[in-house]
């Protein structure tokens, strides 16, 4: 019993409760005629498709600049290199990474700004951020009708001009990462290239969270006085994450892309950072503190979820609650967490 | 307040003035008559300043801007869903859907209030994602509660499968009953005057309100909280009849503002409500902390103007309509963050005044802030 | 409170420069549409009527807005938008091209201001009985009679089971649960096997990759179980693009989309380059026919040679133009002056030029009414390498119209 | 003091309900069908007429004609219904004049053959899916 209760307080008693939910889906599929080993394939393929969004989360709940809403910044970027790789007809593994290499500048261009402006504004992080993200949005709305791009994939076919709203990454880069290493066991497939490149990317920053700059980071989201004190730039550190937060971002969003099949251009990055920030939260992470730890069970459960919810409710209730029920429990998971005590900052 | 300079009153007033500007701008741009104009204007300020005023109790309990507001939105249709179905008309049927609304606007208040209190200093984030989290709830029962366990006698409002609310629904019983109610012309402008007149009496409350103890209290507890504790105020209390205030109230904004359109989308309508009424709120110059009767009216217009304008402007200087209305929609959204940004400046030029005159020398006096 | 009155004053002032811009055109017609990220095909339609007729803004006729994306949240701008166009004091007709929530409204409200202007609807989404009184004339496809075409299309070309593809979402939709019935009760009567297949709605959390990744990996399955001889059918237009991809490589047959158009599914399946044919519909079937018979699939694939969704826009502009010309008021329409299955045939055929197409008047499958003002509208179906089918030459025996989907 | 307090609340609660209940009686809203055509209730057979003027609460007085049936809408409980029948040539030949209230359904028929010759049974609940 007391055993028990230890590992709910250390593991949360809502990742209990969404963890056991989640098994039992996986236990009663069958009973729904649903492939168990497909729908735990089903589950690690979009982990591994969502898993560098949210990792893009944490550089900046790390340094104190809260949840990143503001997550369509990068999202904008990762699809300019998306385009531009396509638009320049470059295939394969190429076109995949020039894609991540050119949405790079893009991005730290956009995060610096994005910096900038959250400097300014601290305390009030979140609810700007939501803003400049959805600004951003339709701003770029009419810049895809305006850019330049001429590959007859991407444009409207009519027209002539004008970018189309999902544009096709099938003929360049389907699947180049998903599928590199990949293997199928019955009706089990796993994408081992993702595995590897989150596995890569999480390295990365863990590293990062090493160096001079990673401490100094934490150290201002923990406590930006006492940091200040020590020599620290504050300022400088916080527009350092945001950058990276955005950068990551743009990478995430390539690696999304890849094994969606679509870039989704429009109205499509609008809503795409609450998945993500339900995810984070979801795996553990508060306002102020993020784990690697937290991206990986946080993704995997809310993943879990959202692929399990509709085959196996949907078939066993003959009812199409799915969409409400994964409403209710993201936005849930994020009103848990805003609603969590925190050691009181500054 | 003498020596306060022009440069002050421009940075106190940046968002108006920018608004002004472009609208000024925008105006000519779009073609419109001047009649066409301004019967927009007067139909739009009756049908959208109660929504806007129900935010302000809660900017004086120092509570932020109130995005639970649409769940009191949700409350009031759900009341109207109910009056159109047992097809109650007239002015009959909007004051039964008023009455409806507030005991469900009155619970969600109460839960909204609770929650707030856990997320002190979060409030606006929190209310923010309460409203998405409260969408899903709301889906639920309009999508499947109506049909199943609540009776349904109109199968005309009824999806064919038996339950769950069609997408649209035509209020025709309760269309612009209150508006056509006193309709006074002057002019060519036809004036809804009942709905000012609610809207009046709705700002009589408000300047009645602030002066009574617990308008007194909402204040203190605006100010600072720990002094308010310290004073023997029920700080959490306050906070939440506060939000409790808000919420009916806007059950009420959101039946005005339908029995004006005449038609609702079942699962959307609320969602635009909260948003439009808090860039309504900043563009009148309020800011997170401090918000007047002036600042709803001139945000109100000023907001609107811009919205009826800015398609059509769009328009004409990119060549294409659709242009236009991504514009539109850019402007709505930039236009909340940069006023959290400017007001966020604001504070910290205050903050920064403040520490010089406690410095003291011949520094400049804060400006009136808040 | 100061500070407010400098401010109305402002606005007072500016308002009263900002008078009209003179213009050139006689009077004006004005069409809403959706953006090109929520329907080409409708935009492209008004893009056509401003290149005939010249922007309002250049001294031309036509005067285009658009709905917001997402237009069942904002219905005051989509009333706005609508409301806007009546205040210009030369406009003579108003057309929304997908009549989206909210329309009613506003022509409900231009109505009380304007009674001058004619107002139509081209595919509407709301109730036929609220749209049919706000506005002179509505049109949409004729899902009833296709209900029976389309299944007698496919047996002639030789099919002997029809698979209709939907999921409950399209399914709780009246029309489309009506035209399954019929469907179903057609191959009975002309001697074909009929099946149902369920597919993931693409606005689930699958997403449309999801939806349409079903559609391929199923296909296959489908092929074995009914046989080569099958026609199929999907109400669904992202799920179409691959059921047309698999139909053309594997066999089966395919008559014709939900909302057929040349330019639905076939670009995207068949990886057809339009952008050197814009605008140029037998152009651009042309294109698209090509790509069916290098890919073997002729004779076994098919849709309307012109838009609906493109040409509904045209024609309507085109009608409101013409009976404006004519010197008619929305009045003529109450008294029944204008015949309008006449008129919205004759604009229909103007830009559809060698297809066929026939119109019937709505009936409510409640009350029994009949709408005078609500023509269903089909074209005939054509079918690549093998040409038109002469579907409306057949007579839809009337037992079809009172099918329901109970 | 506490019960005082009760009461008061449990009164302003009552208020409210009653100011509710009398809301949702005054203002339901009725649809009535108006229908002239020849009906048989068991032995009896109630021709139509050529025509009629009738006029709901003193309402401007619509037209029907012969195997007719209009909607028109009434709201509240208590009504009064004016029927004029007419000869071919248009002149009022007989006139009748009828209280009545409406229960809480939704779909009132008025049979206005059954109306002029005074059987009771003029005004019923129509369910929708009847004729």
């Amino acid at each position: 019993m007391k055993k028990i209760r230890a590992f709910i307080e250390a593991a949360g008693l809502p990742r209990v409760i969404i963890g056991g939910f989640l098994v039992l889906l996986f236990a009663v599929a069958p009973l729904a005629q649903i492939s168990v080993a497909r729908s735990v394939s089903d589950t690690l393929v979009r982990m591994a498709m969502n898993g560098v969004m949210v990792l893009a989360l944490v550089p900046m709940v790390q340094s104190g600049c809260g949840l990143n809403f503001g997550l369509p910044l990068g999202i904008i970027a990762g699809l300019l290199g998306a385009l531009l790789s396509i638009e320049l007809d470059i295939t394969g593994f190429a076109g995949l990474f020039f894609a991540m290499g050119v949405s790079l500048p893009f991005a730290a261009i956009f995060g610096y700004g994005y910096g900038l402006i959250l400097n300014k504004v601290k305390g009030d992080e979140m609810m700007i951020a939501t803003y400049v993200g959805f600004s951003s949005v339709s701003l770029m709305c009419i810049a895809w009708q305006l850019l330049p791009f001429t590959s007859p994939i991407m444009i409207w076919g009519y027209g002539g001009s004008g970018l189309r709203v999902t544009v096709s990454v099938s003929e360049h880069w389907l699947h180049v990462l998903s599928d590199f290493l990949s293997f199928q066991i019955g009706n089990f497939y796993f994408p081992t290239g993702m595995f590897l490149f989150l596995a890569f990317m999480c390295f990365l920053v863990w590293g990062f969270f090493r160096t001079k700059i990673g401490t100094a980071m934490t150290a201002v989201g923990s406590n930006p006085e006492f940091a200040r004190a020590s020599g620290i730039d504050v300022d400088k550190m916080r527009t350092i994450s945001v950058v990276l937060s955005t950068m990551l971002g743009a990478i995430g969003i390539v690696v999304y892309q890849q094994s969606f099949g679509f870039l989704q251009l429009y109205t499509g990055p609008f809503y795409m950072a609450f998945p993500a920030v339900a995810a984070l939260l979801l795996g553990g992470a508060s306002v102020n503190k993020a784990t690697l730890f937290n991206v990986i069970v946080g993704t995997f459960l809310y993943q879990g979820i959202c692929t399990m919810t509709p085959s196996v409710i949907n078939s066993l209730l003959q009812t199409d609650m799915s969409e409400m029920i994964r409403l209710i429990v993201s936005n849930g998971m994020i009103i848990y967490a805003l609603t969590r005590k925190v050691q009181v900052k500054r | 307040m003498k020596n306060k300079s022009f440069k002050d009153i421009l940075i106190s007033n940046a968002v108006p003035i920018i608004f002004l500007v472009l609208s000024a701008a925008a105006i000519p741009l779009s073609g419109f008559t001047t009649s066409y104009l301004i019967q927009e204007m007067v139909t739009r300020m009756g049908r959208n300043c109660f929504l806007v005023l129900s935010l302000l109790i809660p900017i004086a309990a120092g509570m932020g801007l109130n995005f639970g507001m649409v769940l009191g939105a949700m409350g009031g249709q759900i009341a109207i869903i109910l009056v159109t179905d047992w097809n109650i008309v007239g002015m009959q049927g909007l004051l039964l859907a008023a009455m409806i609304s507030t005991p469900i606007s009155l619970a969600l208040g109460w839960l909204t209030g609770e929650i707030l209190n856990r997320a002190k200093g979060r409030e606006m984030v929190t209310s923010f994602m309460l409203g998405f989290f409260m969408n899903g709830v709301y889906q639920f029962i309009v999508l499947y509660g109506f049909g199943m366990v609540i009776p349904v006698e109109n199968h005309a409002m009824l999806l064919s499968r038996g339950f769950g609310i069609r997408n649209a629904i035509n209020l025709q019983g309760v269309r612009q009953v209150l508006d056509k109610f006193l309709m006074v012309d002057i002019g060519p402008i036809h004036v809804p005057m009942a709905a000012f007149i609610v809207i009046a009496l709705f700002c009589l409350f408000i300047l009645w309100f602030n002066r009574t103890k617990l308008g007194q209290d909402m204040r203190a507890v605006g100010q600072d909280m720990a002094v308010a504790k310290s004073a023997g105020i029920a700080v959490d209390r306050t906070r939440i009849i506060a939000i409790i205030i808000s919420t009916v109230l806007a059950g009420y904004g959101q039946i005005i503002f339908l029995q004006n359109i005449g038609t609702m989308n079942t699962y959307n309508a609320h969602e635009q409500a909260g948003i439009f009424a808090i860039a309504s709120l900043l563009i009148g110059g309020a800011t997170v902390s401090r918000a007047t009767i002036t600042n709803v009216f001139v945000g109100v217009m000023l907001f609107h103007l811009m919205f009826v304008v800015s398609p059509m402007a769009g328009k004409t200087l990119m060549g294409q309509a659709q242009l236009g209305e991504y514009f539109r929609v850019f402007v709505s959204y930039g236009i909340i963050a940069l006023a959290l940004v400017l007001h966020a400046l604001r504070r910290r030029m205050d903050k920064e005044r403040e520490r010089q005159s406690l410095r003291g020398g011949d520094a400049p006096a804060p400006a009136n802030g808040h | 409170m100061k500070r407010g009155i400098v401010f109305l004053a402002l606005i007072a002032l500016v308002t009263f420069f900002a008078g009209g811009a003179l213009a050139d055109a006689p009077f004006h017609i004005g069409i809403m549409t959706g953006t090109l990220s929520q329907s080409e095909d409708d935009l492209r339609g008004a893009e056509k009527l401003i290149e005939m007729y010249g922007d309002v803004a250049n001294g031309g006729m036509i005067k285009h807005v658009t709905y917001p994306d997402n237009f069942s949240s904002e219905m005051e701008t989509v009333i706005a938008q609508l409301v806007g166009l009546a205040d210009d004091p030369l406009m003579k007709a108003i057309v929304s091209v997908q009549g989206v929530p909210g329309t009613t409204e506003a022509y409900r409200k231009i109505r009380e201001r304007r009674p001058d202007i004619i107002l139509l609807i081209g595919m509407s989404q709301e109730d036929p009985n609220l749209t049919t009184q706000a506005a002179d004339v509505v049109t949409d496809p004729d899902n009833v009679a296709r209900g029976y075409l389309i299944v007698k299309a496919a047996q002639k070309l030789g099919a002997k089971t029809f698979v209709h593809i939907s999921f409950p979402r399209h399914m709780s939709i009246e029309l489309l649960s009506r035209r399954r019935a019929i469907m179903e009760e057609a191959c009975k009567d002309l001697g074909m096997t009929y099946a149902f297949e369920t597919a993931p709605d693409p606005t689930s959390d699958v997403g449309i990759p999801g939806a349409q990744q079903f559609i391929l990996e199923k296909f296959p399955a489908w092929l074995d179980k009914y046989g080569k001889e099958t026609a199929f059918f999907c109400t669904n237009d992202a799920q179409t693009e691959p059921l047309l991809k698999r139909v053309a490589e594997m066999g089966g047959f395919f008559i014709e989309s939900d909302l057929p158009s040349p330019l639905l599914g076939y670009p995207g399946a068949l990886g057809v380059d339009l952008s050197s044919v814009q605008g140029d519909w037998p152009a651009i079937l042309k294109r698209v026919e090509d790509a069916v018979v290098a890919k073997g699939a002729a004779g076994r694939m098919g849709t309307w040679a012109f838009s609906f969704a493109y040409t509904t826009g045209v024609a309507m502009g085109e009608m409101g133009k013409k009976l404006v010309e004519e010197g008619k008021t929305p009045e003529d329409f109450k008294n029944g002056n204008i015949d309008i299955k006449k008129e919205v045939l004759e604009a229909y055929g103007k830009f559809s030029p060698g297809a066929e197409w026939n119109a019937s008047f709505y009936t409510d499958a409640s009350t029994g009414v009949t709408m005078k003002n609500y023509p269903l509208l089909y074209q005939d179906t054509y079918i690549f390498g093998k040409g038109y089918m002469k579907m409306t030459d057949e007579v839809v025996p009337d037992k079809y119209f009172t099918v329901t989907g109970q | 003091m506490k019960a005082r307090r009760l009461v008061v609340r449990a009164a302003a609660l009552f208020l409210f309900v009653a100011l509710g209940v009398f809301l949702f009686v005054n203002g339901k809203g009725h649809d009535i069908l108006l229908d002239n055509k020849t009906v048989t209730m068991g032995d009896q057979t109630y021709e139509a007429f050529a025509s009629a003027l009738i006029s709901l609460d003193g309402k401007k007085a619509v037209e029907i004609q012969r195997r007719e049936r209009l909607p028109e809408m009434l709201v509240g409980k208590n009504h009064v219904i004016r029927v004029e029948v007419m000869n071919r040539g248009g002149k009022v030949i007989q006139t009748r004049e009828e209280k009545f209230s409406l229960g809480l359904d939704r779909t009132w028929l008025i049979s206005l053959p059954m109306l002029i010759s005074g059987d009771a049974r003029w005004i019923q609940v129509f369910k929708t899916g009847e004729n």
